[in-house]
């Protein structure tokens, strides 16, 4: 592994925000980002990756190499939940072998948006229609999960809100996703229509938003030490589990980015959807429809350690890999 | 009169809120961003609000005791459901 | 002694709490940006906060049984002209 | 009507956000934008706005001009709600009818300011003294309404605080009049005697402006929707009301604007004024000094159906009038 | 079974919930962002959360009357030392 | 004293602003910025001030000039609170007259940053180090009053958690200082190592950084005001020690400055740093360590009082004292 690429993420300002939040609470410091705070900073980089993914992807057009990379995009968010939940049930029962597969299927925007940075810094260009896979890939493992769920306990008894129409609700109409997949199709049309707003909206959802991510990053760092905690009592297969799956999802992610020939940019992004866990979509779909998991279980797992992972240790490694198999790649 | 007192995840307000509406209660009040600590252990903080796990909410009913029956039964299966708390404590108007 | 549960506007709370502190009560908690639905039907919701529509506040009160008269005839007209609610319960000191 | 104009104004990203909020609610997304964040983003509109109008007054100075068009619009506040009252009372109540008389005389900031942002994406000039105007329409409206009330209901009972100190102090002191006067002020002062400051503001009040309105409207996309909900049950009358009041009042708008020879970004910002209804000063005074009106009738009409009105078909309806109409008025 | 309501400053809310915990309480609710009066007059706003001052958080406990006793014991040195106010009512499940 | 300093400084947006936030609550108006908006923006100039000064400390580096200022910097902290302390023995008890000296012996951030901005209107350089000064004058004082307490008063019982382990906790720490010398130390391994990144955070960090002050000034002025009418019931012996104690403690900073040969910029941030008080990391840890101690002293003296006091009069008076006494100073 690319020992310059780790220190150039390892010290760049978003993930040294991640470790002073992360300090903060190993330390016992009393820093806190009040609530709502981290939800205007959640849904600020949610409107603004859509809307500049909206008139990248306005630009870039939907040829076929877009369209075949939002189907392998598609893919994984259906394989990877029936596979994890696979593995999980030799330890979990359904509920929560499901609600974990559901987490582990769908993506972590702020991940994707970290990535993103990275490229940013190292001037390794990336393609806007990434956010579309992105926006693609939050919804079908929660459908996904739900399924499994109706199929493997049929005799549940009717208590939580689970017929179709609510899990289609939940799945495509719950905040995050509707923000994203909205702004981008705002994106997609100023850019087609009224090309001035870009230029308006630049220095908001632009300029702006590195500085915010760092700020959220630092609110993530708190809370995802505050989970490590819960974690700990969730046992060792868990802790092995949210740190193994990202690797492999991101080994699947690479073949099918060496199929596709996509370039070093989105090979990347594409790796990382792949080996991100939902914290903010799917747990709110799950605590409604499948009751019957421990929150605490999909939730630590996701926000509090497979989330740093990735972005201090899968970032680097994943791209340090991608220049090794896919050098001839297309920039 | 009765004071009703219910601490619920703020996911289920809606729900909850929906069938206090049903049975016809005079008015509620509700108080969200309530962190806490349940029969589970699970600790709710504010960190979480912006994630899908959000706080809890407390519901403030004051109302008939002929309410408190049909209350019951509206309420106990989502409680049962979706965890949380409902406790009852004599009240009369000022 | 005594609790005292009222739910009023926020706009009207300052003048509630003027009152509170003209007949003397010990001390008061408030709570803002509670949302409710009230005798009218009109649903109050944080969303409106940004307007000149406010919340509601839940003020508390806990104090000795003697004062609940005064209180009454101190906060009956408020209520009467800007709604609200107001209720009592027993309690006392742990 | 110019079709280029409506469309240039249906696909600017601010129109486009304020229908994402709606979309949010019709469809029944669980997207909020929590308490008190649309505050924050209210507080810094009206900031930015006062400040940047002061600046841009103290270059213009207060010439005959400038004092006519002002005068202009105290008239307007004075006489629409007046004129509202005499309608109102044939289907209201004194106190309804002064309420909602009050709103309608009254304006609304955010819609003054998507159209400077509209007249901004046309790159048609408008002068910063408009800002003043907007400023000095806020207040009267309100005074008269009361004056109403205490003339046509003299045996209401002393029970709210209806004594002319506290009228005035609503009218001039509550929290948006005074923060848009004096960020008005500070910018006079500072132009004139600190003009440095006006340079280290623009970041903040300048360039941002724009995006942090459409997340904005966003929200008020959200509200608006939730307040048609009520609307419904008050009425064909008062759904009529809400959309004829906004054309009649531009039309007396647009009418003195061409007596004034106001030059047509001017004439449109002028009567957007006249057409627009305040939701955020107004109903903090009502609530207050005529708690016998339905705050959910006053607050519904202007904020879910004049509102949406105004910044979707008012604003490039009245620009396309003002081409034809004051074709020759200076730029 | 007993309600009980503490009213502290926010900064002390940690130590209280530990006290809390330590005694087995079978659960707690906790509403921050509190202001009110107290004993001593001092006004606790909103507008100093910003500060070192905090605002209050109110906790409420629902929990079996014999636990009045050792929350007693552990509670009012805490309340004595940092001021605030505990109160007890009757509650009783939905 | 300079009127033209005084006229800058005066009618700057930032101090405009906050005399808005005064007047508003003299006034009776009912503008406020809800919680917890004025903690974004006060955790935001902390990060922000924390991380430039970061970046320029990396660029000077910690030559001996550097190392002597801040041992002055951290005498003035030991040697302010033991002087306070003597004298305010006179009127108030030990816990008081403690936390009263622990916050005159600490300093305000905001004042800092004030400061700073007025220099950079004024085109006087200062250098990035200062912050370093900043950051590390902030605990020591915490530790004196916690010292002189425990000294002063053997027998107090042990009700509150007065443990070194928690002093010291409180002192290093609390949020205000975690974040700062966090940001501080960000900054720089972002500048040696990371430099790219020092680009990308500069519209958050750089260009938005007035404005942000401005509105939080505009809050700080609301809040002062409200302290004021505490203040009043405190009586004259401590309004008196709130406006002394800045202009001594001023004086002994300039001489400091003098004998370290510090430019005029560094000279001005240091007496500034010397005649400040804390109001957000002293108050949070007197209340938890000597809970004995009235907060609505401490809090209300150095918020309402010599808060204001330093930056309306104080700022520009130190630098016109500056200006006489080391005209030949580098600058
Ligand atoms: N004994 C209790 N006293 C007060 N609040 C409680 C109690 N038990 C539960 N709660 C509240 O109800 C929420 C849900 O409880 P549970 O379903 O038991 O996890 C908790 O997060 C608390 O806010
Ligand atoms: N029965 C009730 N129980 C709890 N809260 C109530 C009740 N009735 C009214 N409220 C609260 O008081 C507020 C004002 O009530 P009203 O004046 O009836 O509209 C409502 O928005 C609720 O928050
Ligand atoms: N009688 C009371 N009723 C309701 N809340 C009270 C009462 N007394 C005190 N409080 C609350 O407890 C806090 C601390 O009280 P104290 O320690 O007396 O200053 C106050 O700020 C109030 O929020
Ligand atoms: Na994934
Ligand atoms: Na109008
Ligand atoms: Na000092």
């Amino acid at each position: 592994m690319d020992t310059a690429l780790v220190l150039q993420n390892l010290l760049s300002p978003a993930i040294l925000f991640f470790f002073l939040g992360v300090f903060a609470v190993l330390l016992g410091s009393d820093l806190e980002i009040p609530a709502p705070l981290p939800k205007l900073f959640s849904l600020y980089l949610l409107l603004s990756i859509g809307f500049k993914g909206g008139v990248e992807l306005q630009a870039s057009g939907l040829g076929p190499d877009v369209l075949l990379t939002i189907g392998a995009a598609l893919l994984m968010a259906v394989l990877v939940p029936l596979a994890a939940f696979a593995l999980l049930r030799t330890q979990f029962d359904v509920f929560n072998a499901a609600a974990l597969a559901g987490a582990y299927g769908s993506i972590s925007a702020v991940t994707f948006i970290t990535a993103e940075s990275f490229l940013r810094v190292l001037q390794i260009p990336s393609d806007g229609y990434m956010v579309a896979a992105l926006a693609l890939m939050e919804s079908p493992a929660i459908i996904v999960a739900l399924l499994l769920v109706k199929l493997a306990a049929q005799d549940r008894g009717a208590a939580a809100d689970t017929g179709w129409g609510s899990v289609l609700h939940e799945a495509f109409l719950n905040s995050s996703v509707f923000l994203l997949v909205g702004s981008l199709l705002i994106g997609l049309l100023v850019a087609q229509y009224s090309p001035s707003g870009i230029a308006k909206m630049e220095p908001f959802t632009g300029q702006l938003f590195y500085g915010a991510l760092c700020f959220f990053l630092l609110d993530m760092g708190i809370v995802a030490a505050q989970r490590l905690a819960d974690l700990k009592q969730a046992g060792a297969f868990l802790i092995g589990f949210s740190l193994l799956t990202p690797l492999v999802n991101a080994s699947v992610g690479l073949g099918l980015a060496s199929v596709l020939h996509l370039s070093q940019g989105n090979a990347l992004l594409f790796m990382v959807l792949c080996a991100s866990a939902s914290y903010i979509a799917v747990p709110a779909a799950m605590r409604m429809t499948v009751p019957e998991a421990n929150p605490s279980l999909y939730i630590s797992s996701a926000l509090g350690m497979t989330f740093p992972f990735n972005i201090i240790v899968g970032i680097p490694l994943y791209l340090s890999v991608i220049e090794r198999v896919l050098p001839g790649a297309s920039l | 009169m009765k004071r009703l007192d219910l601490l619920v995840n703020e996911r289920e307000l809606e729900l909850l809120l929906k069938r206090l509406e049903q049975v016809g209660v005079p008015g509620y009040s509700v108080n969200r961003h309530v962190t806490g600590r349940g029969g589970s252990g699970t600790v709710v903080s504010e960190a979480m609000e912006f994630s899908g796990f959000g706080a809890n909410a407390h519901v403030i009913v004051f109302c008939d005791s002929s309410l408190l029956e049909p209350l019951a039964a509206e309420l106990k299966p989502l409680l049962k459901t979706y965890g949380g708390v409902a406790y009852v404590s004599d009240a009369k108007p000022l």
